[in-house]
């Protein structure tokens, strides 16, 4: 079973389908600025560094780093009533300082999570044909 | 059954005693117990005089449709084209209006200054609702 | 009091394609906010990062930080008005009072819609249709309305037409004067979507009826499409790309009356009420008077709103609008009051008052679609039959 | 163009009770404290020419006017954000103020955080598609962005819990003292806090504010008009908005050298031409205590990173703290108005009819919630 199974899917909207077609595909695409080089996300419509509106969907590593995790332990939504205590991780990936996702991280006791700590994309099928980014501790 | 197969109000804080009294099948309008002014909607003060003291006054359930519209174009699925809307301006104050429909009554033949009376329909447990109805003008010169 | 006549500029404007329901543009409504924004400033001559305020409607979800992140900005300055179409002047408004007040020095007044992907208003009611399922009911004060079928603005404004008609002997023949005036100025105008598409008195008339007696040709579009503009002090317009186009005066005009739900109905008599105050408000600060004005640009969801406004600012007087737009009074190029000559909100694009600002500063800098000769005063007022608003600007 | 600084002052100030179940609407709330606040500054209602909205989900402009019968009024403005944007509905109503469209305006937040009984006005929110980022994650609530901030703010400088939970107790000593507090008979000690629920590790409940049904309103309007009126004026030296593209990630980064806070903190310092030594007592918005502990640093009061060394040391106690904090309980103590509270809290600071009243204040800093478009005043006697 898919941790946290069950919450609201992201809703399909024309400037955020292209990550969720790459997670489909178990590629994780990162909106990239076609003139400069930098990465962005969450999606924009145009580069806030140079104002280029060129853009591509640049496939990344995966790899990263836990930048912060917090564990809810409280179930402040209806929605994960019964799914507390579980982890948010905002991982750094590393093609750019700054550059985090929000995500979970599986397969690991909420208890061993630190900062710091390397991990690596994964990606998990939800319902209604929607794939998910979420990290697991690199070797 | 109501009028129109669509979502029915839902009484909240200030407009309870007006669905209370529909229920006794009476139109009843918040009025101020200091100044008498009626008020609709219903408020938590008076907009005449300010004060918080907020009664509610059966009234006659007379007016006169002060505007109306046939509708003729559905906005929600199933919506049953056309449907008449009136904004029905009851006697007893100046500018005391209610919006509802007007039952029983071919769209060719509503007009504004015609005279209307509420009736009610039992259509939920929770909520009765109210609807007009053309009438003969009120000669009787009570209110 | 205080009097900011002619101490801020409009000194760019921007605006996007437009589309609609039929044909829609691809583009999100944000990449339309960014894109309108963008273009307003490298017409100011202007570089992003000196943009420091933004203001902005509701009903929008680009919200300010948002934008900020998309331009690279830190941003001193937002804010947000209210009441949809009511509220359009009011952001230019609140931009120069920010300006005038020394809290921002450019600030963009902007609206992006995408009614295509988004919301589509006349049917806005639908919105609540989950909630309303969810909660088994209508909550509070719309639920005076929506359960007698009052669900759409048209609806609302069918009910201010069957009264005027009524009080006032308007007729249809009146309401198509002005659907057919913006008609031939759409014309006129490459931009406008209804550009190649003219119509005639008997196509109006043919036109489904939508409401009585409202026809499809009485009410706005449904648009995609985005506009903004830059307010600035007048010193600092100086040293700008544009020739500086001034703000005499910006006023807001609020609605006393309790109903005052967007798509409750509103009596002819308190729609012109509240924009008889619009007007005495921007008359007293500017100095003008209603024959001072050259065009005008006022917001038209609904023709019947526009017959209306033109009362209430003194065009006509009150119950005489229906007469008033006879003889081609508001048509390009030899109406006495051009009106909304660049096709507006019925046959131009529906982007909630801001299109006609653009159009109304372009008319100042002679560059508009029908440019009116030596235009030198525009009036720009916002919806009515909710909280309003209005500017007055020269050359 | 033309400043500002302490050409414009808050003259009246009024509030509903705050309590856990209330049973009223929000509507209601709103006008008890708008009426009072109108009846404090000894003016009319019909003198309110000026309505700066609360968000319109819950009670717009024109639910105000059409309340009390107010046929004309020229301004009407929605602030963006909740707690970030309350002290900025004050600087928009100067704003309107300055350019001629009101006199009086009354600004005010309502709330029924306890009870939920909401009544939907006119408005829709149009959510940013953005959210499909976070919320299939589980980041559905405010608690988690804080977690992630606090725990960030742990790792790189050395805060613990216990730096968090001093804020929590002084807010409620405060509280104690404030009759009007939804906390006032509830004593909390830092063991109390250290021992309370996790909500998002590593904040606890008591890390939180208290969700409250209840209402504050101001009246503001010219320093001219403002000699002519009842109370003693309480000047605006200085009011601002602020915010960065940083705020776009949702976390809260805590190491950046500029963000909306710090941003802020100079434009206010700077319109007013005082630092950060020359403030009596501070009103910072307190959502999560670890963004007052941001806050602090941000607008200059210790330095970055030494936020957890400067909150233990009681500088924020009142009565003998350098710079009391939240001198009514703050939302974490006195009850969640958004931070509308801290307004009515330093207006009553500078008339000096605070409960837990500092001796000789005369400066008083109010700062929106951070981790969010902030605002902030700077106000005098």
């Amino acid at each position: 079973m898919a941790y946290l199974e069950g919450l609201p899917p992201p809703e399909p909207h024309s400037d955020y389908n292209p990550f969720w077609e790459g997670c489909r595909r178990h590629e994780l695409l990162i909106q990239r600025c076609r003139d400069c080089g930098w990465y962005r996300h969450y999606p924009r419509p145009l580069c806030p560094k140079c104002h280029s509106w060129k853009e591509q969907w640049a496939r990344v590593s995966g790899k990263g780093s836990v930048w912060s995790w917090t564990v809810i332990a409280y179930p402040l939504h209806p929605a994960v009533a019964d799914k507390v205590p579980y982890n948010i991780v905002e991982v750094e990936l590393i093609e750019q300082a700054g550059l985090r996702l929000i995500s979970n991280l599986i397969d690991c006791r909420n208890e061993d999570i630190f900062i710091g700590m390397p991990v690596e994309v994964t990606f998990e099928a939800m319902s209604e044909g929607i794939t998910l980014p979420r990290f697991r501790r690199a070797v | 059954m109501p009028y129109l197969p669509i979502p029915l109000p839902l009484p909240y804080p200030e407009s309870e005693g007006f669905w209370e009294g529909c229920r006794r099948h009476e139109l009843t309008i918040q009025a101020c117990e200091d100044c008498g002014a009626y008020c609709h909607p219903p408020s938590p003060l008076c907009p005449a005089c300010r004060s918080w003291k907020r009664g509610w006054s059966r009234v006659s359930g007379r007016g006169t449709v002060a505007g109306f519209t046939i509708v003729t174009r559905a906005i929600f699925p199933g919506m049953p084209v056309p449907y008449n809307i009136v904004r029905v301006e009851l006697q007893e104050q100046q500018g005391l209006c209610l919006l509802g429909n007007l039952i029983d009554c071919p769209p060719e033949t509503i007009e504004i200054g015609m005279p209307v009376t509420v009736v009610f329909e039992d259509v939920e447990p929770y909520i009765t609702m109210y609807y007009f109805r053309r009438t003969e003008p009120d000669n009787s010169g009570e209110t | 009091m205080p009097n900011i006549k002619d101490k801020t500029c409009i000194v760019g404007i921007g605006w996007t394609k437009f589309g609609s329901m039929k044909r829609p543009l691809p583009e999100s409504q944000y990449t339309l906010a960014c894109r309108a924004i963008m273009a307003a400033i490298d017409d100011a001559g202007l570089r992003p990062r000196d943009i420091d305020g933004i203001m902005r409607f509701s009903f929008d979800s680009n919200d300010p930080i948002r934008i900020a992140d998309s331009l690279g900005l830190n941003l001193r300055f937002f804010g947000k008005t209210m009441y949809g179409g009511g509220g359009g002047c009011a952001c230019v408004a609140q931009a120069a009072a920010a300006v005038n007040a020394g809290l921002a020095t450019h600030v963009v007044a902007f609206r992006a819609l995408s009614q295509s992907q988004e919301v589509a208003f006349g049917h806005f009611a639908s919105l609540f249709a989950e909630k309303f399922s969810e909660r088994k009911g209508v909550p509070g004060p719309i639920g005076w309305a929506i359960p007698f079928g009052l669900m759409s603005p048209a609806q609302g404004a069918a009910l201010t037409a069957s009264r005027h008609f009524h009080l006032y002997g308007t007729t249809s023949d009146h309401l198509a004067n002005i659907a057919l005036a913006e008609r031939r100025h759409a014309n006129r105008n490459p931009d406008a979507f209804f550009y190649d598409r003219p119509m005639t008195r008997d196509d109006y008339m043919n036109s489904p009826m939508i409401s009585t007696p409202l026809h499809l040709y009485d009410c706005c579009q449904e648009s995609d499409g985005a506009c903004a503009v830059i307010v600035t002090s007048t010193e600092r317009a100086k040293d700008l790309k544009q020739q500086p186009v001034y703000i005499m005066a910006a006023a807001q005009a609020g609605m006393w009356y309790p109903n005052h739900a967007l798509i409750l109905d509103k009596i002819p008599e308190i729609v012109q009420d509240e924009t008889w105050q619009l007007a005495e408000a921007l008359y007293g600060m500017s100095g003008i008077t209603p024959s001072d004005v050259d065009v005008a640009e006022i917001y038209d969801h609904f023709t019947i709103h526009v017959l209306c406004a033109l009362e209430s600012f003194g065009f006509c007087k009150r119950g005489e609008g229906g007469p008033f737009t006879e003889g081609g009074r508001l048509e390009w190029p030899d109406g006495d009051l051009p009106l909304n000559t660049s096709g507006g909100h019925l046959s131009e694009a529906y982007i909630h008052g801001l299109n006609l600002i653009v159009d109304g500063v372009r008319q100042l800098r002679g560059t508009a679609p029908a440019q009116v000769r030596d235009a030198e005063i525009v009036l720009c007022a916002s919806g009515n039959a909710v909280p309003t608003s209005g500017i007055i600007l020269r050359r | 163009m033309e400043s500002i600084k302490d050409r414009y002052a808050i003259v009246g100030i009024g509030q509903s009770p705050v309590t856990l179940r209330s049973g009223r609407s929000e509507l209601s709330l709103a006008l008890e404290a708008v009426t009072a606040a109108i009846e404090d500054a000894g003016l009319h209602t019909k003198d309110i020419d000026g309505i700066m909205g609360d968000h319109p989900i819950r009670v717009d402009a024109m639910a105000i006017a059409g309340a009390l019968g107010l046929r004309r009024v020229g301004f009407f403005i929605e602030p963006e954000f909740a707690g970030g944007g309350v002290p900025g509905g004050i600087m928009h109503a100067l704003a309107g103020i300055a350019a001629g469209r009101a006199e009086h305006v009354v600004c005010y937040k309502s709330l029924n955080g306890a009870s939920k009984v909401t009544v939907p006005g006119m408005a829709f929110d149009l959510a940013p598609h953005e959210n499909g980022f976070t919320r299939p994650f589980g980041l559905l609530d405010p608690a988690a962005y804080a977690g992630l901030a606090a725990r960030r703010h742990m790792h790189e400088y050395g805060t613990t819990s216990r730096h968090f939970g001093a804020i929590a107790v002084t807010c409620r000593r405060h509280a104690n003292r404030n009759s009007h507090a939804i906390m006032h008979d509830r004593p909390l000690t830092l063991e109390d806090h250290q021992q309370s629920e996790l909500l998002a590790d590593p904040l606890r409940i008591l890390d939180r504010c208290v969700d409250v049904d209840g209402a504050a309103a101001c009246i503001v309007t010219t320093a001219e008009r403002a000699r002519d009126l009842r109370q003693r004026p309480v000047y605006i030296m200085a009011a601002g908005q602020a915010l960065s593209p940083c705020l776009a990630r949702g976390t809260k980064d805590p190491t950046l050298p500029e963000n909306e806070t710090s941003l802020l903190s100079r434009q206010l310092f700077s319109m007013a031409g005082l630092t950060p030594s020359d403030i009596d007592v501070l009103q910072i918005c307190d959502d999560f205590t670890c963004y007052v502990l941001m806050a602090l640093e941000d607008l200059g009061f210790c330095r970055k990173g030494e936020g957890g060394g400067f909150v233990e040391g009681g500088h924020l106690d009142w009565p003998d703290g350098k710079i009391p904090l939240n001198t009514s309980g703050g939302n974490l103590s006195e009850g969640n108005l958004e931070g509308f509270n801290h307004i009515v809290e330093g207006v009553r600071q500078l008339r000096g009819a605070a409960q837990a009243q500092v001796g000789g204040a005369e400066t008083v800093l109010v700062c929106g919630a951070t981790g969010t478009a902030t605002s902030g005043l700077i106000l005098r006697r």
